[in-house]
């Protein structure tokens, strides 16, 4: 058990540095620190273009194999990736989840068609994907999803159609990915199928949904006979619940601790404004103060327990308290924020809906416990899985 | 003692509710929001001239109900449960400080114009600085009196007719002044806020002159001190109205809902979140009403000033905490829909987070009990 | 709405004062503000004669009707005797039971015969009550009794045979109120019986269970064929479920605001210690113990409210928060009082489980969520009743 | 970078719970504390040479295993686990602060006495007036220096064959002493505590004259300062223990024990509340391996005394809540009979209170983390 990095990985680190130092400037300079949470909407071009500069310097899908064009890179040097990237004030990634959601799921469930087809647009930071799982009736739920898929007998494609929510960014997207129902008569998690389906076509509709925050990073999709070829389909028809939950398994990797370096920049600048705005000498504000820097802590060493451990890839208890903590963390640091802010807190700069950077994260991070499984289905998952606690008996109450 | 509404409250409360449910629909509340005039103006003047709620703190002799604060608090409790964006909290606010100042024509008058509908305004402090500090100072120059400085969060003081202005002396006592926001020198603002539905403005005063028939009071340390313990009182209120609602509106969410094949109230964990709901909602309310029956028992001559603080500071906190809670956990109660612009709850959230903090947060409304209990004096 | 009293309970309040004045003193000096919640098991005979003393002074179930000995008191008076005794330092009361839960439910359901019998002794402080609700598997789930009475169908006697648990101070009374199934087919809160059985006789078995204090106030009372006379059953065989929970609707009631002033002294006694110890500098001590004195004057309004209004005899939604309300409270109150304390906290008088006052306020505290319905099931009574809200789906989870 | 055990440590953790689950049983505990003794001589002995824990932090030329403070911390935290009734910590926490004293015969001499079973107890502070502050003075007589005053909660200072004893000295300075609890005017007496698995010895000294060869450090405030810090690392792990084993004994019992034909551990109440307790533990958890690696670090001059300080401050306060809400929780989870006797999660739940104030609460801990952010010092 060791805390500190090997001289290579340090100069690794290094080689970062430089890059990020000699291409986050000049037409760059302008997003630094943008579109992260809360800000996923803004700059949307200037951040496609920074995805091509960053694959221009092999800074893509670094964690993917070397035929892929990716580095190959030790957790070891991802880690340092994300930590470099987030203190250099690398802009919220446009191609995050193709590099750490599809790319990782086509590698392992995908045909080489799929992987030579779809790959390659991603690792050079021209094509953009977006996550067709949740639906109105199929939330917390998810494998209550009613989305259909009928495939045509003759040419093999697929029709598919239902209506997808919480589409993040699908309207900036290229892609989605899109679990639907392949067998009419199945439920639950049975017979679903996982499909890669283009969102520049007629059958495809996005609407997008007006947040608290008067902004709207997220959509409706609704899929109307959209079309899917028949190669598309990624895993046999009724694997998908299986690739979906493969899917969901990639998302608490090396990113958390991106994740955190950016929780950090938010802290830090909280802290900032208590130092100069005298709010740091109420006895509440720094306990809370304290407790958000601990939590911070808490996570980044939880997150180097998961990553240390569990090749075994099954997910281990600190893996699975990570999005319950780090929710309802987030979701305090944006209430801090308010009080650290005081009064001022209430002010916007112009007409409604003008929010500044705290105001935003205090009124997103209402959606942290809810979306990717809300607080009260992480317990659920914690209890059952990591505890041993028993399923609830189904059916409707009394 | 008899701690239930009386017949005529329990209607008051039932007509109050009615009404509101009418004309402060969520439809009502957005556009009332996002109108040039941030309310409803004929709303405003149903309310005056059909409720009369602008006069129940208004004694009878000006022409008000000459009511007492539990009647204005049942109101304003239905106000915050219907969003309701009104002045009726500046008006019920400018009264309690009037009613404070010694009698004079100037008082009378201001009174019996509020009675009739005409809106006022107390611009008390600079909340950038704390929310218990004052921003205008009142200098004597050689001809005249001057007044200089900002005050910030005066509720509706774009829409008043007459501003009433809490302004620092030269021997650095507190006086309280009426001006007209139309006077020279005198500029204000509507300040954009992230609660829509309790409008607010900035008002600065360049060197506006000031003649001794729009002094109200002198030497009002206590009156201003005072009139921000009756100020946490009528926010409570409204705050004990959100609380409320947000637990109602997501109880019935969750009702309707299912996932699993259950509604989702039907969940311990939602169930659970509901019941502490309540239990918040009806603590608040419960000090709410105690804290409407200290400041009767306080204005009859029957408790002191000290009693009267401590009940707001209790109020203050166990109210500001509840909307809150009861706010945010309504929002995790919705899921996903509970973050979009089209439902309500959202709207309660923003309005229980003013105003927990509008008037102080409930740790420092805590911190001044404790030096109540601890150091034994007022605060 | 009005919160001061006429001029009349002023007077009855001074009556009460000032008998209380003449009566607690001399042999009862010792027993003033002993006897409470963790001291239960201290001068049980000096509280006793106690008892008999009040019933001279027609103290004792003064909210009975005048035909049985009370005073038909108001509630406001009920109040006044609760604040002046509480004020006073008066003991705990060993006639608790039998006055406020025995009392009531024979008034309401006994017959004449029973009130006849039981009533008076009573009433003069010489018959000390128990209640025998709960059973080693029957603790939140009450309807799951298995105790059950079979009656001799000759004589008409009931043989008790079963196990209650948690019966406070059984071994210091006379009689336990006894739920027990009569009908060997039923289930849940069908075929239950109430019934009034003597403790001293063969077929009782009182056992002390010892707690984490090292002291024991609450027993096993095991029946082995106790007899139970025919007459002794309150209401019908069948009936026993609806005569126990209009028993329990009584536990919510003036005693409350006896109990509020037992806990004020209890936080006075903190701030005491909190003020000369100077624990009152320390912010977050601060904060807690104003939450505390919040947290009181809430539960007295609360009580207040819920003693003005609800004629109708429905439990009001303040009355169905208020055993979660004070037992949360009272637990946390516990655990400030060992934060006040500081270091000192764990110091023991001598030797094992000589606890101090407070050490036994906060061990025994933990008690107060769990007994009389615990703090889940409070929450699931508050969602259901009050709410509306659905019942959960029975059966085995999975 | 690798933050897991390796497989050495993994080792030393299954044997020492295994060895602890077969010798510190829910019978064996008991029956310690009630003993003459206050522990289980024959256990503390076998641990000395069976396992060998005492020798953990000790270096190897005197006689110790010279293995890291991740071993230490693996072998508290089985002890906490198991409610170990040991003089483990003392030793333990005299060895730290033997560590830091200069080089000295004596302090070999201490060191190698306590690998060969010799129980040492340090005599740090007088916790009636605070968890920080030293009660002893060693003042300078015309022929010899003598200590008075009272040291409190001296963990097994009864059973100690020596105690090193913080005394502050006439220039204000802290100095470090080594005393034999025989000697004149040395005072020891065990102090019964609530929590009883944990023992702790008040030590009074009445003019106890001591020679410098009993002198282990002066100048040491940075020393004593330092093994405070160090003291709470150690006391994290029991407390990471005693949250786990508060959590797995509870979830064991909601497993067994049905209502409403249910296991009430398939209620989402239940569920819910051990998922938070699983949360608790396991963030406790990362911030002592966090802390232990820390001291290593420090140890090697990789890192400065204030990531050191600021790591136990972080630790101590998530491990303290940690214990606390799940050994507390732990009880309510098994409703009535989490309050008897005879069930041990009431012994988990005063070890957990005992040990979170021990050395300082969570709310003192968080305040010096916000004076290190805000102020930019170390406390």
């Amino acid at each position: 058990m060791k805390l500190t990095f090997t001289a290579a990985d340090e100069q690794f680190r290094e080689e970062v540095a430089d890059w990020l130092n000699d291409n986050l400037r000049d037409e760059f300079a302008d997003i630094r620190y943008r579109g992260g949470p809360g800000d996923e909407h803004r700059f949307v071009d200037e951040r496609k273009a920074w995805e091509r500069r960053l694959a221009d310097g092999r800074w893509t899908c670094i964690g993917w194999p070397e035929t892929w064009g990716g580095r190959a890179a030790s957790i070891e040097q991802q880690v340092i990736f994300h930590e470099e990237y987030a203190r250099a004030g690398g802009p919220g990634r446009m191609g995050h989840i193709g590099d750490t959601l599809t790319g990782p799921t086509l590698l392992a469930f995908g045909s080489e068609q799929q992987k030579a087809k779809y790959l390659p647009p991603i690792r050079d930071g021209v094509a953009f994907w977006s996550q067709g799982y949740s639906e109105p009736g199929a939330g917390s739920d998810l494998a209550a999803i009613r989305t259909k898929a009928v495939q045509d007998e003759t040419s093999g494609q697929w029709k598919i159609t239902g209506q997808k929510v919480w589409t993040s960014l699908a309207h900036e997207s290229d892609f989605v990915f899109v679990l639907a129902r392949v067998d009419r008569d199945s439920s639950r998690h049975h017979g679903l199928g996982f499909f890669l389906v283009a969102l520049d076509q007629p059958g495809v509709t996005i609407r997008p949904i007006t947040q608290l925050t008067g902004t709207a990073e997220f959509n409706e999709v609704y899929f109307d006979d959209a079309v899917c070829d028949a190669e598309d389909i990624v895993g046999a028809p009724g694997d998908g619940w299986k690739v979906a939950m493969g899917l969901l398994g990639f998302e608490r990797g090396v990113s958390t601790l991106g994740q955190q370096m950016l929780f950090q920049t938010e802290l830090d600048e909280i802290i900032r404004i208590a130092k100069s705005n005298g709010a740091s000498r109420d006895p509440d504000i720094r306990q809370r103060i304290a407790e958000a820097h601990i939590g911070l802590k808490t996570m980044r060493y939880n997150s180097m327990r998961m990553l240390s451990g569990g090749e075994d890839g099954s997910l281990s208890r600190e893996a699975m308290i990570y999005k319950l903590y780090w929710s309802s963390w987030h979701r305090n640091l944006g209430k801090l924020a308010m009080d650290v802010l005081g009064p001022e807190a209430e002010l916007i700069e112009s007409g409604p809906y003008e929010l500044n950077k705290l105001q935003s994260l205090f009124l997103f991070t209402r959606a942290d416990t809810i979306y990717g499984g809300t607080n009260q289905i992480q317990r659920n998952l914690i209890a059952e899985r990591a505890l041993g606690m028993p399923k609830e008996p189904r059916g409707p109450g009394k | 003692m008899k701690f239930a509404f009386t017949d005529e409250q329990q209607m008051l409360r039932d007509t109050s509710q009615a009404f509101l449910a009418n004309k402060s629909t969520s439809v009502a509340v957005r556009q009332a929001c996002s109108s040039p005039e941030r309310h409803d103006t004929a709303l405003w003047q149903s309310i005056c001239e059909e409720m009369y709620w602008q006069g129940i703190l208004i004694p009878e002799h000006v022409d008000g109900l000459g009511l007492g604060w539990v009647e204005m608090a049942i109101v304003l409790e239905a106000a915050g449960e219907r969003l309701l964006t009104s002045p009726l909290f500046a008006v019920a606010q400018s009264t309690a400080a009037l009613v404070g100042c010694p009698a004079s024509e100037m008082r009378d008058l201001l009174l019996s114009s509020m009675a009739a509908g005409k809106v006022m305004s107390l611009a008390m402090g600079n909340q950038s600085v704390g929310w218990d500090s004052v921003g205008v100072t009142a200098s004597e120059t050689s001809t005249t009196t001057v007044l200089s400085g900002e005050a910030r969060f005066v509720p509706f003081g774009f829409a008043a007719a007459k501003l009433l202005v809490v302004a620092r002396d030269a021997s650095n006592a507190l006086t309280l002044w009426v001006v007209d926001p139309q006077q020279d020198g005198v500029f204000v603002e509507p300040t954009p806020t992230m609660d829509q539905t309790r409008p607010m403005a900035t008002v600065r005063f360049e060197q506006a002159a000031v003649t001794s028939d729009q002094l109200l009071a002198s030497h009002a340390d206590e009156l201003v001190s005072d009139t921000l313990a009756l100020s946490r009182i009528l926010t409570v209120a409204d705050q004990v109205g959100v609380a409320q609602a947000s637990l109602d509106i997501s109880v019935d969410y969750a009702k309707e809902r299912s996932q699993f094949d259950r509604t989702i109230a039907s969940f311990q964990a939602i169930k659970h979140k509901a019941a502490d709901m309540m239990l918040k909602v009806e603590s608040a309310r419960s000090l709410l009403y105690y804290a409407a029956c200290t400041v009767d028992a306080w204005l009859a001559g029957e408790v002191d000033r000290a009693a009267l603080h401590e009940a707001a500071f209790m109020a203050s906190a166990c109210a500001s905490d509840a909307a809150f809670f009861n706010a945010g956990s309504g929002i995790q109660m919705h899921g996903g829909v509970g973050i979009t612009e089209e439902y309500d709850i959202q709207l309660y959230f923003k309005r229980a987070r003013a105003t927990e903090s509008y008037l102080g947060r409930p740790s420092e409304m805590r911190e001044a009990i404790a030096y109540q209990l601890l150091e034994g004096d007022v605060a």
